[in-house]
């Protein structure tokens, strides 16, 4: 995989999703007590084998610089390669809208890097992939471009692009579509291609007024090329609206999603943080939930996630909700289907209660 | 290049025998504690947190596995351009090789690597406390006293200072007498092993000690008392807080339950932080019949069963119906279901088989030592 | 220096030098054959035991991305502290001209970080200093502001800021002026303050009205601090025209000044290329002149500086230039006075000559 | 934790004798080369772009400096979670430390190191050898032929032949018979000393060795014979390019020279970068009397002098009127106004004073070692 640049392009659109991506990314947000939803793709870069990857920043890019800084967390901080952030054009390079313009914008990085492909993804799906897989499958076929694809299991709203294919992985067709049915084959946003093809192809069709590197780039020009798609079978989650980031979370509750996204051979690499293990107190008592290095825990919690830090007072019951960084929530106070952002403080004998199917979002820093 | 001021050695110990069974693998510095560190932590992180950022680790034994965890040095911030993480095992040299005498022999065969760094100050340390300190303070009192030699010391409750090396010392700190275990101490204030001397000063006393045949080549006995023999400035530095040893099964175990206590007299989350190299792991799960209480439990665990006043390392897995009490799981252990494990230790990717008993009691804390399984047969008890 | 935090304030006005820096920030302008400006400040503070320091992001961040990268190359690709990027607010976040609004919108950085004090600088100087004698200075004083001048020795023109000081260092007078005269003792925009003092005069000023941190933060309000004023007596360049950028080249041709900058105990760190060394061949003809490595001389170099992986090919004449990276310079052509960006290529028998006080400027990626 | 694929070992050798005054102070892999490289940059640079992270450097002598040299890896990005680069001198153990004793004992004595990696294959490279190869070719062919061992050949003159271990293989490139310095060769197909053996395969032979009292324990004497002898499958993998044997002070002189030629043989320019650790100097300055011509210069040198055929390495002062000719001189090395060079190669951290010389000739290159002096009335010739 030494010959395989990584690019991760952070310019998701946000609006389902706004409570909580205000002051970040979409892909910055926090994720399964101690992650950032990025971690995921990246991990699986590196753990691949990828030495090089380029991340495109979105319009707020502090959180992302926040989180990634060096790369030395994900053994990214070379000398050679490594992690590059690749900023948006200014106003008076571009006024135009859409992807595409950075990915024009920094086509330079693309010439000057040593690999022979590029593998595209984005950073708002939580998975664990082995690329290097990929890269075989994409040399087998011969192909221009190679997908990845999940096959959906049940009915979900929200706007996916999903792909037909032969029996030998052949696309045969691809479309943007309004929600996703049983068996549909879901796009998982993830592209191999040569790097020569993704040059002209994002060079032709920027200069041709083109504005979407999947819709104009490649939905748009897809009889021009040999595309291919394979299967990823483990789990994937696309975060693309608050319910979505709520059920994503909730999934690691089952042992088999939490063995099998963070306990294989690849791990999920984070920030570090140094936080001390977490301590239970007397009178803690804590059932089918996450718990964060950094948490101290006196009261209850029940089918929930704690992130890094949270304190829980005496007398709290904390049910079917997600906790971020930092929290203090105080002695007595009630807390079910939340999601707190971080640095939130439930001062006593609060009681906080979001529906079933609709959470309740707290946003950052507020005093309860 | 930017020069060292401070070079920081640490004593990290022989083959750490008295920790028996834990060190059967791993070298002592690298013996786990509090639920996600290893002792080496502690000296490394206060180095860290004191802009020490050159260290050199004098081992004897398992120095590849040590290597292994402390790698590039980038847990703790050292592995920049002029500082790093030197391990120093005894090599082989023209003469062949001699395993370290004591703690002032240990220091003695590696003056080619005081050289070398070349610093003003070379602060010895040893590898078997748990305490945070921030050296800096120390060095600038050392400085201000004009010191040849400044040690650390702390006062310990009177009826236990036979068992320590005690200072006695004027109004200014400087030291006027050191006894090694004395019968009647004249002072409760110990030495911590912790000391900075001045480099040129220490090689002298070095270099005389390693000529002199009828020394055991030790600073507390030998070194010490020839330089205050000598009317050497040698000043103490008092140190208030938390300071362990960790060097018995009984005092690693006791220490990890001192953190359990509701204000634990050692806070793990004070001001300055203390590092450690782990793999990366999740958050831990706890599931829907478990209870834990007074407990510390990392990252990466399962825990499907009861859990009380212990500590659970990363990795570690508790079956369903498992009772794990006043014991410390570490790394990567499996229990499965329905065992007891009481007053016990465990080392790093051991097994208790399904139904089966590791139990001690206190004052006789049951060892399993690393990668072994205790099958439900032959539960019951195993020596420490 | 632990408890010093630096920040480099890369928000410099680019007017005088614009062709140079059409598509870069003034402060990653190619200098002294393989640095940055920005290596200056940037390798003073590491030099003194800084570990943590923010770079606010200028406008056009891609060339100073790319030049400080992890931040490894200065020692900064730190777990604990180390390099961070402060980028500029959204325009959503606040449309205020000047540097004020950057600090202000990056305060959590500031409160966030664990140091006492604040080394702000500016990265369009030449300098190597050793701040750690500033805080010293700092500390005897009591001052709340300490700032650093030189003395000019001779008249230029630029705006400065030009202070007058009482004998114990207290600044009597400070003020913007068109020119410097013999004797002006110049401020080269380094400030070491108290971080809660710091973070006060940035949120005051900027919830008052203020715009530029200069101007408005620490002139304006002069009189309510302490302000102490420390004299730098080693060798200072301004580089805020390209007149001051050639010249400040053409400084480094006396051995003194290159001596004092570069070989003493103090090294100047940059982004580090991996070039072989220079090979004079057999045709070589090299005189006072500055060559880095990578370079392969077959022709004539006088008076001049060579960056990276120039080609100087049989019969060529260079003199009194300043030729950057990777530039080819083709057989037979004649080159004085001038200054050539990065990938120029001059094809054979071209005669390019700029006049003795202002220099032929040849943008980036020109064949001529 | 990602799996090492391929571990590489280093033999950086012994004191490296043959190089006489050079290797006074530093081990032989730390000899500078080619301007502003050492030995070693070359196979830990190819190790580093053919994709393998974790390298085993053996050296006998002197480790620290060494380490100092290597510090964290980042140089040759090496500095990975589950790479790195580990020196690997002559432990002290249980029994003593014993030298190593040939090639394979160095290895053997090092198998728990390699057990710890547990990597699939163990790639061994000499550290006496300038040359640039990507590995993962030669991994990729010992796969493809299924092989046990794989060992890099290069074609050399027929009349050298009887210098060098010689293969004769069959057309599949399988080795039939191996030859160590054959008087009258059968093929001309010389072992590199490079090897890529399957792991466990490899460790079979290195325990059945270590065994026998009458091994003198060398991969080309005994080991590699052995395996042939039992019929494992041992392939060749044919290089072509440059490859140099650096050993002794003329071929490190001439392996000097060649760079200077105006399209030298070896090209450090070439597509894959060789990488060193060095300090961050300016780029050099060049005088307004001075004359270069057919030489290499690199960073932070300044020459008022005169320089030709020569190859200056970085931090070196070249004063007025000095004559450098057909020279090596290593860093920061200093040459007075109106010295004369010629024929020499002079270490790090020399003086030559002002008018003093230093001659040598074709065939016997004068040498002067590392931090000397060359005094005015003292010069003239001095044995290499």
């Amino acid at each position: 995989m030494k010959d395989v640049m990584g690019i991760i392009n952070l310019q998701e659109d946000n609006k389902l999703i706004r409570e909580l991506t205000d002051k970040r990314a979409v892909e910055s947000m926090p994720f399964a007590g101690r992650y950032r939803l990025i971690d995921f793709t990246l991990s699986s870069m590196v753990n691949s084998g990828i030495l090089n990857v380029g991340v495109m920043l979105p319009d707020k890019p502090r959180s992302v610089l926040d989180h990634l800084r060096s790369g030395k967390d994900w053994d990214l901080a070379r000398r050679h390669d490594g992690l590059f952030y690749l900023p948006s054009p200014s106003e008076e390079e571009s006024i135009r809208k859409g992807d595409l313009k950075n990915f024009y914008h920094n086509l330079d990085f693309f010439e000057h890097s040593s690999q022979k492909y590029v593998l595209l993804t984005s950073g708002s799906f939580v998975y664990n992939v082995d690329f290097s897989q990929m890269l075989r499958f994409h040399q087998n076929t011969s192909a221009d471009i190679t997908m990845v694809y999940y096959t959906a299991k049940e009915e979900q709203p929200g706007r996916n692009v999903v792909l037909e294919t032969a029996e030998n992985g052949l696309v045969t067709d691809m479309a943007e579509k309004p929600a996703i049915y049983d068996d549909s084959k879901v796009a998982m946003n993830v592209y191999l291609i040569e790097k020569r093809i993704f040059v002209e192809l994002v060079r032709y069709t920027y200069e041709h007024g083109g504005q979407d590197l999947l819709m104009d780039g490649i939905i748009r020009r897809a009889n021009e090329y040999n595309i291919y798609a394979c299967e990823h079978d483990g789990y994937v989650a696309h975060v693309d609206s608050t319910s979505a980031y709520y059920k994503a979370n909730m999934d690691l509750l089952q042992p088999e999603v939490w063995e099998e996204l963070f306990m294989g051979s690849n791990s999920i690499y984070t920030k570090g943080k140094d936080e001390v293990p977490v301590q239970y107190k007397e009178t803690a008592k804590v059932k089918n939930s996450l718990i964060a290095n950094g948490c101290v825990i006196r009261g209850e919690v029940e089918n929930s996630i704690l992130f890094r830090g949270v304190t829980v007072g005496k007398g709290v019951k904390i049910k079917n909700s997600i906790i971020m960084q930092k929290c203090d929530i105080q002695d007595d106070s009630l807390v079910e289907n939340v999601i707190c952002d971080k640095n939130v403080v439930i001062s006593k004998e609060k009681w906080l209660k979001g529906a079933n199917n609709y959470p309740l979002i707290i946003t950052k820093n507020v005093v309860i | 290049m930017r020069k060292t001021e401070c070079l920081a050695m640490i004593l990290a110990g022989g083959q750490g025998s008295r920790l028996g069974a834990l060190t059967k693998k791993i070298a002592k510095p690298a013996v786990p504690f509090g639920g996600k560190y290893r002792i080496i932590d502690f000296p490394l992180s206060n180095c860290a947190n004191s802009g020490i950022d050159k260290v050199g680790v004098l081992t004897q034994y398992r120095p590849l596995e040590l290597h292994n965890y402390l790698a590039s040095g980038s847990a703790w911030d050292l592995d920049q351009k002029n500082g790093g993480i030197f391990i120093l095992p005894p090599y082989a040299r023209e003469k062949g090789a001699d395993w370290y005498q004591g703690t002032a022999d240990a220091i003695y065969q590696n003056l080619n690597f005081i050289d070398l760094a070349d610093p003003e100050y070379v602060l010895i340390l040893s590898g078997d406390h748990i305490y945070t300190m921030d050296y800096s303070w120390m060095l600038e009192a050392h400085k201000m006293n004009k010191a040849e030699a400044t040690i650390g010391v702390i006062e310990v409750p009177w009826e236990e200072a036979p068992r320590f090396g005690i200072m006695n010392t004027d109004k200014t700190g400087r030291i006027e007498e050191f006894e090694e275990k004395p019968a009647k101490p004249k002072s409760n204030l110990a030495s911590m092993g912790i000391y900075v001397f001045n480099k040129n000063f220490l090689k002298k006393y070095l270099e005389e000690d390693a000529k002199d045949e009828t020394s055991s080549h030790d600073f507390g006995k030998n070194i010490i008392p020839k330089m205050l023999k000598d009317k050497a400035r040698l000043y103490s530095y008092a140190f208030e807080g938390y300071w362990k040893d960790v060097g018995t099964i009984e005092s690693l175990w006791q220490a990890n339950m001192d953190l359990l206590q509701d204000q634990p007299p050692f806070d793990l989350k004070g001001e300055k932080k203390i590092y450690s190299s782990n793999e990366s792991m999740p958050p831990h799960y706890i599931g829907p019949d478990a209870k834990v209480k007074n407990s510390m439990i990392s990252e990466g665990s399962m825990v499907l069963g009861e859990v009380e006043n212990s500590v659970i390392f990363p990795g570690v897995r508790i079956g369903k119906g498992v009772k794990v009490t006043n014991s410390v799981i570490m790394p990567s252990t499996v229990i499965r279901d329905g065992a007891v494990v009481d007053y016990a230790i465990l080392a790093q990717n051991c097994e208790v088989a399904a139904g089966a008993k590791v139990t001690g009691q206190l004052g006789a804390i049951t060892v399993v030592a690393e990668g072994e399984t205790v099958e439900a047969e032959a539960s019951g008890k195993q020596a420490g």
